[in-house]
């Protein structure tokens, strides 16, 4: 069904062949067949774990097919390495930044790619202007000698553009490049991709912001489940279709009700997080959250979320008032908070939301294992612990053998729902929430925002931080903009629109920017 | 008669060995290794000093040998650590008792002694006396008269830092240590900066440990290094492992040795002399440490 | 061979003299009557009751313990193997001994005063220095025994005394040296090496930096060639052979002290004769020192001159 | 790479393999049996009661590591907490006049409490200023033995002795034996510590909390435990086992403090290593730690009666440790114990 037809299209100037790969017992590719024409712009969608950067990966040359091969330009190429593929004309833009944070930018850019005088001492000189003269060529305005670590986000994102450009790259591969930008941003990035396919070079961009693929592909693959299913011309289809080839069925609409009650549940004034020097990393916050409510947080990351989550979860000290329950629990700890009915959903999976080499059924009564449901005398009440667990695997659609898997073994889905079902079996009167989808695919997504809608119908007030704006769009009622600490704008449900959100997270006043 | 010309001249001997290995030290942490086996690789490396010595008469021989066991060592610990990604810590551990179990193995196998080794066949690595140089008070004794190795030391400090900065294989050694991965999609494989660095390191350590057994003095005993390789890799972490930085501290510490053999004359207790090395290495690193975000402490 | 003789060190015995000597007095007495010597040694305090214990338990007839790390093994051993005899070398106990348990005790403040007398008459800066390895009431036999030579000769004189210490004081040379190489700094220009394993440390720093040094048990002139003056000769060797044909013959919990009147202590100029000459120790070319101490040491064996044990001193 | 470098491994490995070999050829089987008597056999069992001795010793000082680094403290200081446990416990048994069972009582509390504090102090300096706790409790170590030796050679020797060494305990306070063997009554002591350490990380809260912020620090804090408290309960339970276990060295075999009697057998490296071969699990750490103490008496009988030095043993705790540092260094990273 992907066999090109080679009389109409351009040549391929590589191609994956029919490639295979496992990892251990998932088949994370099977049969998969890829090819990249001279010029054009490829999407590659599909849901989390669909296989996308792994096929990508063996294009790149870091990762060993089990299977089938690479052809460049038409003839069989083993990969060694990137170092293979780099010759070959690949350059490739990372899921993660691959980056060096203390070293500077030149020195990030030239890794592995050193011309050396006799002595090995590197020409940095040279180098300097051979970068300097790819940036003016872009308008990138990057300072060559600031360190990594000190650079904002969009800048990071073009320090990994240069990179593959300076090594002079025929093929561009972008593995969702604009997950960490503003609309803004990613509307600049999509500008200089234009430019490159205009001087010949091919782009294959993988994302699941099915807009940006509608704008900017030529063509589009979609991988479910490690396998090719489909083939699409961007004028011969739509954002329906691509979603329902995605996910393999019709995906079900949630619709949001306003649950909002009068009552307020969370009360914020002027809440600072001091940072030891400089100036403050959350400026007088303020704002009240009634039951029911959701309370959306937009900001591009960095700019005060953190704080703010830390500072109402009880994890870092500040400055201000936060009522809860009628009390100011500022000066509470993370225990007695819990207590008196605040609940939390960590973003960070691996570290805080999961113990990830304790059993589901140990994850699952974090935080209430001293309470007498779970514990008499100071003693664990086995019995209860299971039963409570196996409840909530059941009732939150948990996909595990048993309680007693650890959940390191689980899947990212099935991990964030174990989140879920601790957090939510609280029955926390307010709830603050981080990033509840990173990693997640399309259909646990579903299920965790339907969770999230019930439990603010049920009367709970829910904070919810999102670097994702379609999912704060779709939940919150209200949404405030952090932007340097500060709480820059609210806009209520009925104003919310990217380019304006977009616009105030990336510093400008509401006001002008709508 | 405290700052005796004596003292001046046991300052290079003693921080030597520990410069040396805090430099390996270095190059490990910029690579992100945490090699805590400093101890045990030097220990390996005086043992191979003093065979190669013994059985050629010739110091740079020993100086040799000891540099292959030194590169030997790095490798099984890059084997253990890098190529099969066993757990620093645990890998040093594991290196520190074999190394220990290993050279009193050997010292019995191959002299057939126990415990110590001595023997006039073992000749001291040849020093670099200055002439008249040798005359100037407190300077005189401090630089003339010392083992190539004092010298090496301090030429080394010079030459790493420059290799840091400048060279090609500095900068990948900085990159391997910052991300990893990030190595991977340039095509240069980390793991073989990062064994290269674990070798450089088990080098500099049976340097060091040279310097003990083939100049300090002419013999080797059963746990020789005695405690230096702590004491180097706490140089190293209150730097930063910052090269410019270690000199001084190294120097610092050997002074504070220095002292501690004088400090009986005074009719101190020995034992509080022998532990100020390791109290002044805890309050050091409190002052240092106090204001920095736990770097080490995860 | 139907008798053996199990020899139980503290350390191993490497170079140390000590044991060494120990080892050829036990080798000499197995011979003597055709006995199997077997050596263990122990590396830690447990090891030596462990030794002991296997000692006694492979049923050995003598059993050779040295030094004082052997005291509380032994008197814990002896009395559940009634069948072997046990020989505490170097140390004793102030208990009461079961008859299988017997003593050979050495008087090293003997020589070790003729040491310091020898460094007092040759001292040119008047100041001398004495190492030892741990400051402990033992090991003050030896430093003690050196002043009080050297104060009975000249109490003008200086004396320094330094110990080993670290992690390993009695077999630790290179923090001997160190401390010898800062005694020379102090002045010192005759060095008595009482540092057990450490030794070897001081005569390098003899030989770097010119001083001269003493040692102690066997003669290690030749160790040290042109730098060292004489040695405290402790006959541990004889110790053993002599007491072992006691207890063979029958004895029941000997004690035998040995000093300069048994011959167990000595020096190389007490010796004399052919012994002297070939020795390789400075004081061969020094007839006049060494007829002076030949009469001091006949003054001690005498009685005329006390030389205190500082250990009961304590 | 990995392929490089196992290509000169490789051969490497098989010449030593090869080599150890060699030496033991001609005796392999003599050597076998001799390890097996000199870890099990010997007059009335002897060795096996010296083996049992030693496992109580390396079983206490596993269990302390065991407690720190089940909670992801890579507290590594067991040595100094070991040592100061034993001098006090000597101390308090020479110098207390009480009747026989009180001092015992006050020496094993003063030996725990004092070890708890060393543990502590580590703690303190990790927290107070941010010293790893890796490198503070190691260097803690040095002080601590200086500190007994000190002790020993100074103020508390035995002027009887030559020895750098504590006077006798009282005779009636120390631990009894079991009748007829060298065996005291401390490896009861121990090994009811040692399963109570079992069971409650298992069944209590406490272990949970403790098993929980050992996986996961932040884990542990968003679940709103008392963290705080815990890292220094935990501390102080270490270090008080590894004083217990100074106190059974004291009271039980030697019957006073020796200088070096608790450093020159490398008991806490040991220790380490039996928590690490188990894969920090605790109900596996006894069986480790009887390993290591089979194969110290065992290479020690091997000495004894064939010849084969001893430190066979060690090397081979050695090897065994390097190559189980791959699958217990996950476990240890589990613990967020990765140095950094
Ligand atoms: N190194 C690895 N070890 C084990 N499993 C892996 C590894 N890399 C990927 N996988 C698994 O292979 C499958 C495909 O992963 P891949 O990263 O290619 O997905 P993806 O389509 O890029 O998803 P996402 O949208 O989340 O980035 C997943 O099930 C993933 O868990
Ligand atoms: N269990 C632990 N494991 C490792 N390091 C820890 C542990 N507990 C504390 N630390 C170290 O101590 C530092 C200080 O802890 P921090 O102040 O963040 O928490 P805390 O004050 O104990 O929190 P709380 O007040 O909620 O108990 C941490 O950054 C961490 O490095
Ligand atoms: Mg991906
Ligand atoms: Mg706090």
């Amino acid at each position: 069904m992907t066999v090109p037809d080679t009389e109409t299209s351009p040549p391929a100037v590589c191609r994956l062949n029919g490639v295979s790969k496992a990892f251990g017992p998932t088949k994370a590719l099977q049969d998969v067949s890829i090819e990249v024409r001279e010029g054009e712009f490829l999407a590659l969608i599909g849901e989390n774990g669909a296989g996308k950067s792994t096929a990508m990966s063996i294009l790149f040359g870091l990762l060993e097919p089990d299977e089938g091969g690479v052809e460049i330009m038409g003839r069989p190429r083993k990969m060694r390495s990137a170092r293979d593929a780099i010759a070959a004309g690949l350059g490739m833009v990372h899921q993660h930044f691959m980056l060096y944070p203390d070293l500077t930018v030149l020195e990030n850019i030239i890794v592995g790619q050193e011309d050396t005088g006799r002595s090995g001492r590197i020409a940095l000189g040279e180098h300097r202007a051979a970068a300097q003269r790819i940036l003016q060529e872009f308008d990138f305005s990057i300072d060559l000698d600031r360190k990594v670590a000190d650079l904002p986000v969009d800048a990071r994102q073009q320090v990994e553009i240069v990179k593959l450009l300076y090594r002079g790259a025929s093929v561009v591969i972008l593995d969702e490049p604009t997950a960490v930008l503003t609309p803004q941003e990613s509307i600049a990035l999509y500008k200089m991709l234009a430019r490159l396919q205009a001087q010949g070079t091919s782009i294959v961009l993988i994302t699941h912001k099915l807009d940006e693929v509608m704008d900017n592909a030529d063509r589009i693959l979609v991988l479910r489940r490690g396998r090719l299913v489909a083939e699409r011309d961007a004028q011969a289809t739509d954002k329906t279709e691509l979603a329902e080839l995605m996910v393999g069925s019709n995906i079900e609409i949630i619709a949001k009700r306003d649950a909002t009650r009068p009552d307020v549940a969370l009360s914020i004034r002027d809440l600072t997080v001091r940072r030891r020097q400089g100036k403050a990393a959350l400026a007088e916050v303020s704002f009240d959250v009634r039951k029911g409510e959701i309370f959306g947080i937009a900001g591009v990351s960095g700019n005060g979320q953190k704080e703010l989550v830390n500072a109402l979860v009880g994890l870092e000290d500040a400055e201000g008032a936060v009522q809860l329950a009628g009390r100011d629990v500022l000066g509470l700890d993370v225990a007695a908070r819990r207590a008196l009915g605040l609940g939390y959903m960590a973003e960070d999976r691996m570290a805080m939301g999961l113990a990830q080499p304790a059993t589901i059924a140990e994850n699952l009564i974090s935080g209430r294992e001293g309470t007498t449901d779970f514990s008499s005398r100071g003693f664990l009440d086995k019995r209860r612990i299971r039963d409570f667990s196996r409840d909530l695997i059941a009732r939150f659609d948990i996909r595990t053998p048993s309680e007693r898997h650890r959940a390191a073994k689980l899947s990212g889905g099935n991990q964030q729902k174990v989140v879920v079902a601790r957090e939510l079996s609280a029955r926390p009167a307010v709830l603050v929430i981080e990033n509840p989808c990173w990693g997640v695919d399309v259909g646990a997504i579903t299920f965790i925002h339907k969770q999230i809608l019930e439990l603010a119908e049920m009367g709970c007030a829910i904070v919810l931080v999102s670097s994702d704006l379609e999912e704060l769009f779709a939940l919150s009622d209200r949404v405030g903009v952090l932007c340097d600490g500060e709480l820059t704008a609210i806009f209520e449900r009925g104003e919310l629109d990217a380019i304006a959100v977009g616009a105030a997270m990336s510093g400008q006043r509401k006001d002008t920017a709508a | 008669m405290f700052f005796d010309a004596a003292l001046i001249e046991s300052i290079p001997r003693l921080f030597t060995p520990v410069l040396l290995a805090a430099i390996g030290s270095a190059l490990c942490d910029r690579a992100n290794v945490f090699n805590i086996a400093l101890e045990g690789m030097m220990l390996i490396g005086a043992f191979a000093a003093v065979v190669g010595t013994f059985y050629t008469g010739n110091a740079l021989a020993g100086l040799g040998l000891a540099i292959v066991s030194g590169a030997l060592s790095g490798l099984v610990f890059a084997y253990f650590g890098v190529t099969r990604g066993g757990d620093h810590i645990i890998v040093s551990i594991g290196f520190n008792v074999l190394a220990i179990g290993l050279t009193a193995f050997l010292l019995g196998r191959i002299f057939g002694v126990s415990g110590q080794f001595d023997d006039p066949a073992i000749v001291q690595l040849p020093r670099i006396h200055l002439g008249p140089v040798a005359d100037i008070p407190l300077i005189g004794p401090f630089v003339s008269g010392q083992s190539i190795l004092v010298w090496l030391a301090i030429f080394l400090v010079v030459a790493v830092t420059w290799l840091l900065k400048n060279h090609k294989y500095g900068l990948r050694l900085r990159a391997a240590g910052q991300n990893a991965a990030a190595m991977r999609t340039v095509g240069v494989s980390p793991e073989r900066v990062k064994t290269a660095a674990v070798i450089a390191c088990g080098v500099l350590c049976a340097m060091g440990g040279a310097q003990l057994s083939i100049s300090n003095v002419t013999l080797f005993t059963e746990g020789m290094s005695a405690g230096r390789g702590w004491i180097a890799l706490v140089i190293m972490m209150m730097c930063s492992a910052r090269l410019p930085w270690i000199l001084p501290t190294a120097i610092l510490f050997g002074l504070v040795d220095a002292f501690g053999f004088r400090m009986q004359g005074l009719g101190l207790p020995q034992q509080l002399t022998e532990s100020m090395p390791y109290v002044l290495a805890i309050v050091v690193l409190m002052l240092v440490f106090r204001k920095r975000t736990a770097r080490y402490a995860r | 061979q139907d008798k053996s003789i199990i020899y139980v060190t503290p350390n191993p015995i490497g170079n140390n003299p000590f044991l060494v000597l120990g080892q050829e007095g036990a080798e000499a007495a197995g011979e003597a009557r055709g006995a199997e010597v077997i050596t263990y040694e122990s590396d830690a305090p447990q090891a030596m009751l462990e030794n002991l214990y296997a000692a006694a338990s492979v049923g050995a007839d003598i059993v050779v313990a040295m030094s004082f790390s052997a005291v509380d093994g032994v008197m814990e051993v002896a009395p559940t193997a009634p069948d072997t005899q046990f020989l505490l070398v170097d140390a004793c106990t102030d208990q009461e001994r079961p008859d299988n348990v017997h003593c050979a005790v050495f008087r090293e403040h003997e020589s070790s005063f003729l040491m310091g007398a020898i460094a007092a008459m040759t001292t040119e800066t008047g100041t001398v220095g004495v190492i030892g390895p741990i400051d402990i009431p033992f090991m003050h036999r030896f430093t003690d025994g050196f002043a009080a030579g050297v104060a009975h000769v000249d109490p003008e004189v200086t004396v320094e005394t330094r110990w080993v210490g670290g992690q390993n004081p009695f077999s630790d040379p290179v923090r001997a040296k160190e401390q010898a190489l800062a005694l020379d700094a102090a002045g010192a220009d005759v060095i008595y090496a009482a540092a057990a394993g450490g030794s070897f440390g001081v005569y390098e720093a003899a030989a770097e930096s010119g001083f001269v040094t003493m040692g102690v048990d066997t003669n290690l002139c030749g160790v040290a060639p042109g730098t060292m003056y004489d040695v405290a000769l402790k006959r541990v060797d004889q110790a053993v052979l002599q007491s072992i044909e006691a207890i063979e013959a029958g004895e029941a919990a000997t004690f035998a002290s040995y000093g300069l009147a048994e011959g167990g202590m000595s020096a190389m100029a007490v010796e004399g004769g052919d012994a002297l000459a070939e020795s390789g120790c400075l004081i061969a070319d020094d007839a006049e020192v060494a007829a002076e101490i030949r009469s001091l040491a006949e003054q001690i064996v005498a009685g005329e001159v006390v030389v205190d044990d500082p250990m009961m001193a304590n | 790479m990995n392929a490089s470098l196992r290509v000169l491994l490789v051969p490497l490995a098989l010449v030593a393999a090869g080599l150890l070999a060699l030496l033991a050829f001609d005796a392999t089987r003599a050597a076998v049996a001799a390890f097996l008597d000199g870890a099990f056999g010997g007059r009335n069992n002897f060795n096996l009661y010296s083996t049992l001795g030693r496992f109580s010793i390396l079983l206490g000082l596993a269990m302390s590591v065991l407690v720190s680094f089940r909670a992801g403290l890579l507290n590594i200081g067991a040595e100094g907490q070991l040592v100061l446990g034993g001098l006090t416990a000597a101390l308090v048994g020479v110098y207390l006049p009480a009747p026989p069972l009180v001092v015992a009582l006050a020496a094993l509390l003063a030996a725990m409490a004092v070890g708890a504090g060393w543990a502590v102090l580590a703690g303190l300096i990790e927290r107070g200023a941010n010293v790893p706790l890796l490198i503070g409790s190691l260097l803690l170590n040095y002080p601590a033995s200086y500190i007994a030796s000190y002790a020993v050679s100074h103020p508390f020797r035995d002027v009887n002795s030559g020895a750098t060494q504590s006077f006798r305990i009282m005779g009636e306070a120390s631990l009894p034996r079991f009748t007829g063997t060298i065996l005291d009554y401390g490896i009861l002591l121990i090994g009811g510590t040692a399963l109570l350490v079992i069971l409650l990380e298992r069944t209590s809260v406490f272990g949970y909390r403790v098993r929980m912020q050992g996986y996961s620090y932040p884990f542990a804090r968003a679940s709103g435990y008392p963290t705080h408290k815990l890292y220094y309960r935990t501390l102080m339970i270490s270090g008080a086992i590894a004083g217990m276990t100074g106190f059974v060295a004291v009271f039980g075999m030697n019957q006073r403090y020796i200088d070096g009697m608790l450093t020159a057998p490398l008991y806490a490296w040991t220790g380490i290593a039996a928590v690490l071969m188990a894969a920090i699990i605790p109900w596996a750490t006894p069986l480790t730690a009887f390993f290591f103490a089979a194969l110290a008496t065992g290479a020690i009988g091997m000495e004894r009666s064939v010849g084969i030095p001893r430190e066979v043993g060690q090397i081979i705790q050695a090897v065994i440790v390097l190559y189980l540092s791959g699958v217990a260094g996950k476990m240890l990273s589990n613990l967020g114990g990765k140095g950094r």
